[in-house]
């Protein structure tokens, strides 16, 4: 890949080198199994509670409420499947929002065809969750609440500290996907008022397959991986010793940098969408203008569909991703999109840059100079278009 | 993910654009579903003489769309009715899986347009 | 760690540097997410479609077969748990064995509060699971089959391939935990008759926190992890590049190198176990004699613990596990030797040792030399050892 | 997972092995369990002059075995029998949570000899 330009950071980020390097004598040197009982296993061992310190240090947490899994997705789901049969007995009622990660909506359809009921609190223009609604959809039988702090496809942060507060008032869990907002914008559990939150390696420069639950003391959730006695008997399975140091290398390394970061990223940003905004006509920005993760941007581009944009850029060696989730195989619009009040046609014409630590003024520069190109030419070639 | 032929075709579409006073217009599919392709033709003698295409889609509708206009070229209208849209895709040497449904725009266009000369044909008869 | 003997590779095995260098670029330089549309995607997204023919290749499968996992665990929850949702019309039994990992017997357990019924399979003295014992305890509303292919402890291997007779034959569907045989011993899966199997990367010197499913294609079973389309939308969760193309060289090489290995490490498990015996008075070997794991040695010391022999091995720089899952917080005797008929006490003083490529003549006899002195010092500290 | 002194007292252990004679013999745990510990003492003028362990057990139940044996050794019935399980892991520089159960043992196994002694004398005299 020579001199690619990547704008998919909400995607997936490169592995920090540093980070890379604190996690290879775990492969090859240092590769006892922390559940064993000598010199080697105890290393391990303790190399995992240094890790559990450090996730714990950033999230203003206590290390023994921080678990790790294999990800976002196996965090959200044991979450909410967890929170789900622990809490039965209370109720079978769920609160989401329109606009979660399929890593949420999911588990939450599954758990509906098994006799529990979920409410999806609707969302405005910009993509935001009204802290009332979800006061106003609170039952008697509410088991948890899950509203993510960031979306992953326009980056509208939602008033977690505020739902956490309208939780808290009525006795109910409440759990948000972080994902997307850890060690972009601050993330502390007791500012945020949350009992459970997800978090995944691979979106901070660490690496893909490990993530980390964190669970309140106080909250009560089945496994979702039964088995071995690992992670206080709360999640099974050997614990992958070289992503963990990888998860706490990487939150600690970003969180650090991240105010200056943020400064950074979201001034190339609006320089981005300045600049291609006087350059094209008839494009809109998706979501939220200012209440936004620094580094996303998502607009709509009339009269043409984002997997053509997203090739075209791509034959410029330029990385993005569409709001439409063209590669599940349906052509479905984004489920955000159409949450947010965007029309079907326009969500298909919807394209997602999302910024990152390599980004240079001279990559928006190029972009800037070259995405209005490729706007005219398959507006050229679009039925719909013509202004 | 999408072959060489598609991206060649994608990269360098056959045929795109629209000819004006057309003998036929075919429209098919529909920007809410994201794909949305208009093929115009112009027919002498049964044989269709030009074939353009626009295309508001992905990577494969864009080159099934050019494709056909390709295969459809020169042909006679009889022909060009027996083009489908599994022979489309296999002219590109396949689809992804995942977007076989793309392929079924562009002989559907064609046959639209060739249905919409006849119709006018017709009509003037 | 200078000068390790590490005989503890049923725990895990350190990763092949040669498998940690095929990874390295998927981490940092190849970063894309399968998931996504531009060249960095695709790349990222064809390694990983390689690695699942190369280990559909290894076990004789179809590509479209394989899923990628985090881990054994996973494997073994996901099998157990989304067969008996996906087939629970049919009926709500579950037959296993006595001598499962926990992440079977866990899940099943999990199972079992849930109204499911499970028979549990006993042993006999070697570990060895009789199929017409497995036969025999069909029933019209068993959904499903899983016995282990070789056991972690002792590593008796099951007669899987009859075990699978007998299931098709009754038309239920059959798992087996192979996390401990795969690239140990053949592995077919049409040999076996199996229908789902589990493996993970870290017991066949790949990287920890990754594995696979083999499910064959008729097979329903439920997702585990809901959320994303990866992995034919059966399997959430961005894949693990890295972790994924680390698995097939590991699983391919380690596979390549099998026959010449098993009997390289046999040779050396027969010497390093007569060596003991000619020395040690009171040790008896647990499992199978022969049909076993060529790595594989397990054996009871009378009158002393499993963990202080572990401690003294490893002030003597050897690292080797217990029977006794002392770890776990309880002092449990193990499971799979009590299921075989030994004494609780024995169980106590049961050691594992499981051979490994790095393991050579001289670790052997380190530790011929080193043992007895250990095993007698500790026979002078017992207050029920006085013979 | 053991501090230093723990192991340090489990590779040397104080006052291995039985006093022949023994004043008193105290036993507890049992080898089903894994853990089973047997003391031995030599009692003058109600002062503990010899006491000696042996255990079989984990690395906690004998550094604890060794470390109460160390603790009892010169001081007075009374004295002795205020020494506790949770005073023997405290003197060790604490237990992993996961081995708490093993520091039991030891005071127990301690005051178990000198009630066998108190026994034997009150059955003499
Ligand atoms: C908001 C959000 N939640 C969950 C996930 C799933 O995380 P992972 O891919 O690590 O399983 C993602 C990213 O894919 C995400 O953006
Ligand atoms: C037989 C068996 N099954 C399952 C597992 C679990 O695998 P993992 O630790 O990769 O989750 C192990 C090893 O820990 C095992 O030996």
């Amino acid at each position: 890949m020579e001199n690619v330009i990547y704008m998919d950071h909400a995607a997936t980020t490169p592995t920090d080198p540093e980070v890379l390097k604190a996690m290879e004598p775990w492969f090859d040197v240092q590769y006892g199994n922390p559940a064993t009982l000598y010199s080697l296993g105890l290393l391990a061992s303790q190399v995992v509670e240094e890790s559990r310190s450090a996730v714990a240090d950033v999230l203003g947490a206590d290390p023994a409420e921080i678990y790790f899994t294999s990800g976002g997705t196996e965090s959200n789901n044991w979450a909410i499947k967890g929170v789900a049969d622990a809490h039965q007995k209370k109720g079978r009622h769920l609160i989401t929002s329109t606009i979660e990660h399929h890593a949420i909506l999911e588990p939450l359809e599954f758990l509906e065809k098994r006799g529990y009921e979920v409410t999806r609190v609707p969302v405005d223009g910009a993509g935001l969750v009204d802290p009332d609604a979800v006061r106003r959809a609170i039952r008697p039988d509410t088991i948890l609440i899950s509203i993510m702090h960031a979306n992953n496809e326009v980056g509208t942060i939602e008033p977690i500290a505020e739902i956490g507060a309208v939780a808290r008032e009525a006795g109910v869990l409440f759990h948000t996907d972080a994902v997307q907002s850890v060690a972009k914008i601050p993330v502390k559990v007791a500012d945020l008022n949350v009992d459970i939150l997800s978090l995944s390696a691979h979106k901070f420069y660490g690496p893909k397959g490990v993530g980390a639950l964190y669970l309140a003391k106080r909250v009560r959730v089945t496994p979702l991986l039964h088995g071995g006695a690992q992670e206080r008997r709360r999640r099974a399975g050997t614990l992958n010793v070289p992503g963990i140091v990888g998860l706490a290398k990487a939150i600690h390394k970003t969180a650090d940098q991240m105010e200056a970061e943020a400064a950074r990223e979201s001034a190339l940003r609006d320089r981005l969408w300045e600049g291609l905004r006087e350059r094209i006509p008839h494009i809109y920005l998706n979501g939220h203008p200012t209440q936004r993760l620094p580094n996303a941007l998502n607009f709509r581009v009339e009269g043409i569909e984002g997997e053509a944009m997203i090739l075209c850029l791509d034959m410029n060696r330029v990385g993005v991703s569409s709001g439409s989730a063209c590669t599940t195989g349906s052509l479905e619009p984004s489920h955000v999109l159409l949450a947010m009040g965007i029309a079907a046609e326009h969500a298909h014409g919807s394209i997602r840059m999302t910024l990152g630590r390599a980004n240079t003024q001279e990559d928006i520069d190029y972009v800037i100079d070259t995405f209005p190109g490729i706007v005219a030419r398959l507006r050229e070639m679009s039925p719909v278009y013509n202004k | 993910m999408y072959s060489e032929l598609v991206m060649e075709h994608f990269r360098n579409p056959r045929n795109m654009g629209v000819i004006e006073e057309a003998d036929g217009v075919g429209e098919v599919g529909n920007p809410t579903c994201g794909d949305m392709m208009r093929i115009t033709i112009k027919v002498k003698d049964d044989v269709l003489e030009d074939v353009k295409f626009q295309t508001l889609g992905c990577g494969a509708a864009v080159a099934t769309s050019s494709m056909v206009t390709e295969m459809a070229k020169g042909k006679t209208l009889d022909e060009a009715l027996e083009i489908s849209n599994k022979g489309v895709a296999e002219s590109l040497g396949g689809l992804p899986p995942n977007k076989m449904h793309c392929s079924n725009l562009a002989a559907d266009g064609l046959h639209a347009a060739i249905e919409d000369y006849l119709e006018k044909q017709t009509a003037k008869a």
